[in-house]
């Protein structure tokens, strides 16, 4: 099954940058969240997959014995979504704000601070 | 002041129950945070000051017949979306409302809408009508009557 | 020795901030700087001409070996002298040549941070303080040449200056560190020892050739000349300490100084020798063409800096020495000259030769110093300048290999410049004197003395060329020569071959000045030839580089972010395809499909095909909902994956972005397909290929071992010393609880981003 | 016993699931497609969880579950009136057998008021039903 | 077949075909509404996939989880409601 | 508490950045608060610095859990050095914002923000793990994010939005790197990191994190080809803001670099090669940008582009003498770049214009100040003894010891650059004559303020400037301190053994 | 909305979604659930508030914006971030805890603080964003 998580891991990598290269802010702006998907994606299989133990203590124990999933990428990952969040709302009011005073949608338009002033 | 009572002790029952653990300190902890909550929201007062206590039989008879309905209803769905044809008279129709308040119109029209076959769509902004839509509507007058006898009639008895 | 350097720059900053009680008749005052440093190099003289050498250091900066060592040797004592000497003279003729200048204060900080920084130059025996000088005075002279700031052309030329000067500078920083590298040293005393070492070196040609671009582009040798003439531009009395004694001299000094240490080599002869012989004559052809006085001045100083370098380059005791003395000779000249241009300008408002005549009648004094520097820089007995012109001949003569080619071509060079010499120094006094100059009178005698004072040294030292021998020639001799031979400087050495070539040199020079007019056709004719010159050519090279610039920029500061990431990722395909093919041999293990359940499958398909609808939609609203599906679909993938908690985060936080999407949507226009299908194509290619490079990446990872150890320590103590059971938590708000501080920190400030990019409207009262 | 219970209530859940997947895909408009989900999909879910709570058989499972339950037949009606009338006020068409359309016309697009029935029908309405 | 067995081998088949059929309809659309309502019905089913879970890995905390995707799913559910009814127009 | 000095700064910043919450309305109360804290954490900085100079590297187990199981804050000569410097340009800035930014900015939570950015530079600079870096890093990027697009005006706007997309995408490359790195290793640790990454035998895995890592650091640090968004949109925000991006903000992805190519990744040759060509290309890229530029703002942009290259090819090159010249050149840039932008807020408030081609004629009129700026503008340069000189010592000599004559090449290209075009500036701005041009009617010129705030204007820019020559006179000092770290950092056992406490 | 419907289902979910949202942050040390997604649900419930009876009345029921949660919050999990540090001499972060654990919420110490204010500062900014983008829309 690692297989097939390194793959949608691929696709959702390849999809957020496809996304992200696009004109449109509202694409560019799913495509940061595809990406920020894809990479907690990442960090999870990378940190190995196991099924249905997760790192929580039996009540009736004292410590995580036998087989049981790594708790820290879990962590990391929790991390980095609460991150994602703040920066993803961030990105889409920024767009918001972007079209109303700009007055497009289109990034390419987006190019006046590259010339000469 | 006896309507926030009566939610404080039921939130803290909830607590007790969401926790699942029943002894002193839990259900004090749980009566002092539903205060703090209720205390929290207070901004929206209502005044609704109703007998707990004599409806408990009506409830209980109601939730009966919902329930029959509920499965009633189900089946006769599950018919029609697992036989070819389709076989329906579906259409939207105005109930006139004798349901009043809040409360009132809301549960009607949930309870309307979890029986199968119906869906309470909306409520004019005079609230005198519901408009329903329905996959069986054979008689308009059948229909609405069905609806005022059965759900509205009892559900009125019991919040009232 | 310190204090002596620092004097000039305490007196810059002092008119830094107090400057403006310093103008008008105080002015006069600031030469007693340079009179008293003068006084005070003078009373080495004793020392130096015994042979001593006196050295002085202070610790600076360890670390890098770079101190404030001071030598005063022959060599630097003849700098030294020159330095504060003419200095003296500059700054008195300036006091009355700008006397009413708003910025009078202004230009004697620069002038005196100049000379001070030039004093530093020549005194310093540690070559990284010596570079440090060398720099301090391109910027000095950078705001001497850019003086007159409101002419675009003085800050062109200021410009130009600094730009050559300023290479040279970083190769001769180059030159140096590597220099000290090899010697071990910093210090220039000790590098002497070294010599074997650092021309046996490895480097050693590269340590040549920095050193020697440094001091080209320095001293204006050819083709790093052409900044000098612009360089003109600057007030007169900049001009004339720049030129004659100080700023250009300070490449010369400088090969001068690395002479006993890096001529080892026949590289070295033959570079300086080309280099010099080329620049000399070419300027000197040049000075033909010119009618502007202070431009004849400009291109006969570079024919002597070249007569310098050439003489460098044969490098016998006899050339060195008469290097040194035409040095002081043309000093001396070169400065009355210029003062003297000065002058007329000043009073008559134009430099152009062709206009100037006659002007004894008005303004004599000024006319007999003209015509005794004509005759020093014409090497006219007996003058100091036909004791120069005699060692020069002497030197030439005696190189082994190309004698006489060299001796012609310094022969022609010194034809010119007596030439240029007397259309400098004479031409303007004689003939009539248009109506227009009658009414001219003498200026004040703090103008027209120092020409006249220097011009009368040029004679004494010419008659008593011992002065000379013992001051400067034995002891720059004994230092800079490695087999000393005892010589003696004479004004009459009998009739020999290099009377007649002196003979044949000044008989010349006569005739092409009264045969030979400037003219403004022939200046015309010659500017069409431009095209090739250095000057035209950098001038181009530098508009192209700045053609190229524009071009390399835009190429890559598009302005369109798309490019700008697809660069990016562009690289990383490059960087990320290149090590693992370059590596892997990826077999793939596919049975661990087998453990995959109809659930997980249903939940994978559901997130890809979630995935590949939000892509492929042309809907925004539609590609929001899929969204949702995508975050239904981790979550459940990850609840099924042992990671609950992660489900639970996950799901909520994207259904709260999909909300905030969908507030936001609705002010947004609809979808527009903007870019073509190449573009989508070419994006497509792009990011699947870098998808499938990280797939690829993820299946090499997963197989390696994977180490456990700090999982174990978390599971082994969430409960009994952190005492909690969800170990996730546990790692969230103990074991790592910074990041999670740090993590709300992140949210609050997007909140407060989020709120003001929202509420706040700047009013175009606020814009201010 | 339990488990037999637990067969029977999950069966039943994973069916009326499966009805109300079905019927998403077969109604032929909106209004019928949330009619059958909402229902078909609440009562089937609601009988897993059930089934959860029968397995588990604790007191903390069952409030829970019945917490669980309790909030969808909560919000499942609400959601389906709300995206239902959004449904009608953009403009989504009846299916073309539909036999009746009280609604018609009785939204003010612009102040997003509904009106009552209008008089006519109403005493039409009432005539009807006393007679 | 023992519990476990059935819930593994039956039930929680039927409902990843459902999910499955729902994610169809998700695609067909063709209002948004059909995606919202199908969106909406995939997080239900995905609650009961949880309840099922969770009986399997015998982990009765998940059912937490089902809370919080059924208080979510309602609150975007009333937010492309919300959106829909202020754009008044079907996109 | 003397156990926890080093982490003081970032304790200061953060109890700040909260208490400037709750005086969410009170612009000048919150003036002066910013000011008192950054101070306060100016004196913490140093308190620091110093007690790790005499006491070497300090450490701090948060949570108490030795390293490598929690998150370790690591006061190496390194870190503390770049917390010292940043409280220094944060006072500047600080002070300079009171002055500089609108009323109607520091009303929705500027001061707030900047401390939290500064908090978050700090952490970057002290943490010793690597996630926490990312962490930290986000707090970097989403302060600046709220202060590039706070006021929202429209290239501020067009700023921000590119700002932000390679920023997140950076973030997104480190975070990939992350993932591989914990998937090879299992910790997060860099010190318990680089222990383990010997245990890995495949080496190219090694290299393919250390190429992310470079990646997702050189965007934020400005490399070629990765910087091509920043000319874009550091200029784009208030002077003050883009004086704290230009001196710290790529500065964090530098020392990042230096981080984790000294612990880490130690002596891969591929990443040698790439990392110098890198250099190479970034100072010749930067520097041609500069040439062409007419706005001021734009000219600094580039030069930072440029001089990034000078510290990447010092750490390129990987020998005790470059990576002196590297701490040395960072000290320096630090300082000078943040003061440059300071610069460019004054010159803007004198003229409404960063145009050089509207510029003119300020040495005319103002020659004190214009005295005050040639100082940091010469030690750009680096025209000796001014700091910016010193550095190119060690550089060189590393680039001749290492026979990497492009290198040479290149920082003597980048040089002669700066060097050129600040002449050009010089002779623009401050020599050409005013030209004539429509002075807007409604702004408050230079001339108008008070002596107090005028004094405001200028001290952030003096006291600067005062560093500036510190440093380059100072030489000596900072030359030690340099090669100290520089000693450190090619040692790393030094750093691991401290932090494992071994 | 102009719906009554969900304007009365939402004023009893307001309370109960509550009551849960702490639910889930104080037992998030022993089972899943914690700070953050508690905070999300608090906040969840209030937008749903906001959605069914309008932002200006959800605001009434707070009392304060709900931006004034933040510095709250965060000053709660940076006091129990630097107590140690002051009270004890122990770095930053180290958990202090009672002797005895408590019901539900088992050991108290500081990092159940420390998760409070988690809870709050996310209720303060998530409340913040949708809050302020609902009034400019
Ligand atoms: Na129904
Ligand atoms: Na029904």
């Amino acid at each position: 099954m690692e297989i097939i998580l390194a793959i949608i891991t691929g696709v959702l990598y390849a999809s957020g940058i496809y996304m992200i290269l696009r004109r449109s802010m509202v694409k560019f702006i799913l495509g940061i969240i595809l990406l920020g998907n894809g990479v907690n994606l990442l960090i999870f299989t990378l940190g190995r997959i196991t099924k249905g133990e997760p790192p929580i203590i039996d009540s009736a124990e004292k410590v995580l014995e036998g087989v049981y999933a790594d708790p820290i990428p879990q962590a990391l990952i929790l991390t980095a979504i609460v991150i994602s969040f703040g920066l993803q709302a961030f990105a889409i009011i920024l767009v918001k704000r972007a079209y109303k005073v700009l007055k497009t949608d289109d990034l390419d338009q987006l190019n006046t601070t590259d010339e000469d002033s | 002041m006896k309507t926030k009572f009566l939610s404080n002790i039921l939130l803290m029952l909830i607590w007790v129950f969401l926790s699942g653990e029943y002894n002193f300190n839990n259900f004090i902890f749980g009566f002092g945070l539903s205060f703090i909550i209720l205390w929290i929201i207070s901004g929206n007062e209502e005044k609704a000051s109703k007998k707990y206590f004599k409806i408990v039989p009506k409830i209980i008879s109601f939730v009966l017949f919902f329930f029959w309905e509920l499965t009633k209803a189900n089946i006769q769905v599950a018919f029609e979306v697992s036989t070819p044809n389709l076989n329906m008279k579906p259409g939207i129709v105005g109930l006139p409302l004798d349901a009043k308040t809040d409360l009132e119109i809301t549960l009607l029209a949930n309870l309307i809408t979890l029986t199968p076959g119906t869906l309470a769509l909306d409520v004019s902004t005079d609230r005198s009508v519901l408009y329903i839509h329905a996959m069986y509507v054979v008689d308009k007058k059948d229909f609405i009557e069905d609806i005022k006898q059965g759900f509205e009639k009892r559900l009125l008895e019991i919040l009232r | 020795m310190l204090g002596a350097v620092l004097l000039g720059f305490l007196f810059s900053l002092f008119l830094v901030f107090a400057g403006s009680y310093f103008r008008g008749k105080l002015a006069v005052l600031s030469s007693l700087i340079p009179l008293s440093l003068f006084i005070y190099f003078l009373t080495f003289l004793p020392e130096i001409a015994n042979g001593k050498v006196i050295y002085e250091n202070y610790e600076w900066i360890p670390s890098f070996g770079v101190n404030l060592s001071f030598t005063l040797d022959g060599l630097a004592l003849l700098f030294a002298l020159m330095i504060t000497g003419v200095g003296s003279l500059v700054f008195l003729y300036t006091s009355a040549y700008l006397k009413d200048h708003k910025y009078l204060d202004r230009f004697y900080g620069y002038l005196s941070m100049f000379m001070a920084a030039m004093l530093g130059l020549v005194l310093s025996d540690n070559i990284m303080s010596l570079f440090i000088f060398w720099e301090l005075t391109s910027i000095s002279s950078f705001y001497l040449i850019g003086f007159n700031n409101d002419k675009a052309d003085s800050r062109k030329s200021a410009l130009t200056a600094l730009g050559i000067t300023g290479i040279g500078g970083l190769l001769l920083l180059g030159g140096a560190v590597l220099l000290g590298d090899v010697a071990g040293t910093y210090r220039i005393s000790e590098m002497v020892m070294m010599r074997d070492v650092i021309t046996d070196s490895s480097h050693y040609l590269l340590i040549l050739l920095l050193i020697f671009a440094a001091a080209f582009t320095k001293s204006a040798q050819f083709p790093f000349h052409f900044w000098l003439p612009g360089a003109m531009k600057a007030p007169t009395p900049v001009s004339t300490y720049l030129h004659s004694a100080t700023m250009v001299k300070a490449g010369i000094y400088l090969l001068f100084r690395m002479t006993p240490i890096l001529n080892g080599d026949d590289i070295w002869h033959t570079i300086l020798i080309v280099v010099g012989a080329v620049t000399m004559v070419y300027s000197a052809i040049h000075i033909i063409f010119r009618t502007d006085l202070k431009g004849i001045l400009a291109y006969s100083t570079i024919s002597a800096l070249g007569i310098l370098v050439f003489l460098i380059g044969i490098g016998t005791q006899a050339a060195l020495v008469a290097a040194a003395v035409f040095i002081v000779v043309h000093a001396l000249y070169k400065a009355s000259l210029f003062l003297i241009t000065g002058i007329i300008d000043h009073e008559t408002g134009t430099r152009d030769v062709t206009q100037l005549s006659g002007l004894r009648k008005v303004l004599l004094p000024v006319a007999i110093a003209g015509f005794i520097a004509a005759l020093i820089s014409g090497g006219v007995p007996p003058t100091l300048g036909f004791v120069g012109k005699d060692l020069i001949y002497e030197a030439t003569l005696h190189f082994k290999d190309a004698a006489i080619f060299l001796t012609v071509l310094a022969i022609l060079t010194k034809i010119l410049l007596f030439y240029g010499g007397f259309v400098a120094g004479v031409k303007p006094f004689m003939g009539k004197l248009p109506q227009k100059f009658e009414k001219l009178h003498l200026p004040s005698p703090l103008m027209w003395m120092p020409p006249l004072i220097m011009t009368f040294a040029g004679i004494v030292f010419g008659i008593f060329p011992g002065l000379i021998e013992t001051a400067f020639a034995k002891p720059i001799a004994m230092t800079q020569v490695i087999e000393f031979e005892e010589f003696h400087l004479k004004l009459w050495h009998g009739f020999n071959t290099v009377l007649g070539l002196s003979a044949i040199t000044i008989t010349i020079g006569v005739i092409l000045y009264f045969t030979l007019k400037p003219k403004h056709n022939l200046e015309n004719a010659i500017a069409r030839l431009d095209v090739i010159a250095p000057k035209d050519l950098t001038l181009k090279l530098s508009e192209g580089f700045a053609e190229f610039s524009r071009l390399w920029t835009n190429f890559f500061q598009t302005g369109y972010l798309r490019h700008y990431i697809s660069v990016i990722v562009a690289f990383l395909i490059l960087l990320l395809g290149y090590l693992i093919f370059s590596d892997f041999s990826l077999t793939l293990d596919f049975s661990t499909l087998a453990d995959l359940t109809i659930y997980e499958i249903s939940i994978l398909l559901m997130l890809l095909m979630g995935v590949l609808y939000t892509v492929f939609t042309k809907s925004r609203l539609a590609a929001v909902a899929a969204l949702g599906v995508v975050g239904l679909s981790f979550s459940l993938l990850f609840l099924f994956y042992s990671a609950p908690d992660l489900a639970m985060t996950q799901f909520s936080v994207d259904t709260l972005t999909v909300i905030l999407f969908v507030l936001v949507l609705y002010k947004l226009p609809k979808y527009l397909n903007f870019s073509n299908k190449w573009l989508r194509i070419k994006h497509g290619v792009l990011s699947v290929s870098f998808g499938i490079l990280i797939t690829l990446l993820i299946l090499r990872v997963l197989k390696e071992p994977k180490n456990a150890e700090i999982t174990e320590f978390y599971a082994e103590n969430a409960y009994k010393l952190a005492h909690g059971k969800n170990v996730v938590n546990v790692i969230l708000v103990d074991f790592r609880g910074i990041d999670t501080m740090i993590e709300i920190s992140v949210l609050i400030v997007a909140a407060l981003g989020v709120f003001g990019l929202l509420k706040l409207r700047l009013k175009t009262r606020d814009k201010k | 016993m339990i488990d037999i219970l637990v067969y029977i209530t999950s069966g039943l859940g994973a069916l009326f699931v499966l009805l109300a997947a079905i019927g998403t895909l077969r109604m032929p408009d909106q209004y019928l497609r949330i009619s059958v989900n909402t229902k078909a999909a609440t009562l089937g879910v609601g009988l897993l969880l059930v089934a959860a709570a029968l397995f588990f058989l604790e007191t903390s499972v069952t409030t829970r579950v019945l917490a669980v339950i309790i909030f969808i037949l909560i919000t499942a009606p609400v959601g389906a009136h709300l995206i239902g009338r959004t449904s009608y006020f953009i403009g989504n068409k009846l299916w073309e057998n539909s036999y009746i359309d009280d609604l018609k016309g009785k939204y003010n697009k612009t102040t997003h008021d509904l009106k009552g029935l209008d008089k006519m029908e109403k005493n039409d309405e009432e005539a009807k039903s006393k007679s | 077949m023992n519990v476990h067995d059935y819930l593994y081998y039956i039930i929680l088949p039927i409902l990843s075909i459902s999910s499955l059929l729902v994610f169809i309809r998700f695609f067909k659309g063709p209002s948004i509404v059909d995606r919202v309502v199908a969106l909406d019905l995939l997080i239900t089913i995905g609650i009961g996939i949880i309840a099922i879970y969770s009986i399997l890995s015998n982990k009765p905390t998940f059912l937490d989880i089902s809370l919080v995707l059924a208080l979510i799913a309602f609150l975007g559910t009333v937010a492309f409601a919300y959106y829909l009814e202020k754009r008044n127009k079907n996109d | 508490m003397t156990n926890d000095i080093i982490i003081l700064p970032l304790v200061v910043h953060l109890f700040f950045s909260i208490l400037l919450m709750f005086f969410w309305n009170k612009v000048n109360f919150q003036k002066v608060v910013s000011i008192v804290g950054n101070a306060l954490a100016l004196c913490v900085a140093i308190w620091a610095f110093i007690h790790v100079y005499n006491n070497g590297t300090q450490i701090v187990e948060s949570g108490n859990w030795s390293a490598p199981f929690g998150i370790v804050f690591v006061g190496d000569m390194l870190a503390v050095t770049l917390v010292l410097l940043t409280a220094i340009a944060g006072f500047a800035v600080s002070v300079f914002s009171t002055i500089s930014v609108i009323k109607a900015r520091l009303r929705f939570g500027y001061f707030s923000v900047f401390h939290f950015l500064l908090l978050g530079l700090n952490g970057a600079f002290l943490t010793g793990d690597i996630f926490n870096l990312y962490v930290w890093f986000e707090i970097i990027i989403i302060s600046s994010f709220v202060l590039i697009s706070i006021g929202g005006e429209k290239n501020q706007l067009e700023g921000a939005v590119k700002y932000f997309a390679l920023n997140f995408f950076a973030s997104m490359i480190f975070l990939t790197a992350l993932g591989v790195l914990y998937g090879l290793v299992g910790t997060l640790n860099m010190a318990d990191i680089s222990l383990k990454i010997a245990e890995v035998e495949n080496t190219t895995l090694i290299d393919i994190s250390a190429v992310l890592f470079l990646v997702g650091f050189g965007i934020k640090s400005a490399i070629f080809p990765l910087y091509f968004w920043l000319p874009a949109s550091y200029h784009t925000p208030p002077s003050a803001v883009s004086a704290i991006f230009a001196g710290l903000l790529t500065k964090v992805g530098v020392y990042a670099l230096i981080r984790v190519f000294t612990l880490i990744y130690v002596g891969s040759s591929f990443l040698t090669t790439l990392l110098l060509s890198m250099a190479i290309m970034t100072i010749f890229s930067g520097g041609v940008g500069a040439i062409i530029q007419n706005n001021i703002k734009k000219v600094f942009m580039y030069f930072i582009i440029c001089h990034i290259g000078f510290m990447i090819g010092g750490l390129a090159l990987f020998t005790e003498v470059a990576m002196a010249g590297v701490i040395f050149y960072l000290i320096h840039d630090i300082i000078i770049k943040t003061n440059l932008f300071l610069i460019s807020g004054l010159i803007y408030r004198i003229k409404t214009t960063t145009n050089m081609k509207k510029l003119g004629g300020l040495y005319a009129n103002y020659p004190k100040l214009s005295l005050l700026m040639a100082i940091p503008l010469f030690s750009l340069v680096g025209i000796p003894p001014l700091s910016g000189y010193w550095p190119k010592i060690s550089l060189i000599l590393a680039s001749f010891n290492a026979e990497e004559y492009w290198f040479f090449g290149a920082l003597i290209f980048g040089s002669l650059i700066t060097l050129i075009v600040i002449g050009k500036l010089w002779a623009e701005v401050f020599w050409k004559d005013q030209p004539k041009i429509n002075f807007p009617k409604k702004f408050i010129y230079f001339d108008q303020l008070r002596l107090g705030q005028k004094f405001t204007f200028v001290f952030p820019v003096a006291f600067l400037t005062f560093v500036t020559l510190y440093i380059g006179f100072g030489a000596e000092h900072i030359q030690q301190l340099s090669q100290r770290i520089a000693t450190e950092l090619m040692n790393n056992e030094m750093y691991i053994n401290a932090v494992l406490k071994r | 909305m102009r719906t009554i419907i969900l304007k009365s289902a939402s004023s009893y979910l307001l309370p109960v979604l509550l009551l849960f949202s702490v639910f889930i942050l104080l037992r998030g040390h022993y089972l899943p659930g914690g700070g953050f997604v508690g905070g999300l649900v608090a906040a969840i419930a209030f937008v749903l508030d906001a959605f069914s009876n309008g932002l200006d009345k959800t605001k009434g029921i707070l009392k304060f914006h709900p931006g004034f949660l933040m510095p709250v919050g965060l000053m709660v999990a940076f006091l129990s971030g630097i107590s140690p540090m002051i009270l004890a001499d122990l770095p930053m972060m180290t958990g202090i805890w009672a002797e005895n654990p408590i019901p539900v919420i088992g050991a108290l110490g500081s990092p159940l603080f420390f998760d409070i204010g988690v809870y709050l500062v996310v209720i303060g900014s998530a409340l913040t964003i949708i809050f302020t983008i609902s009034e400019s829309v």
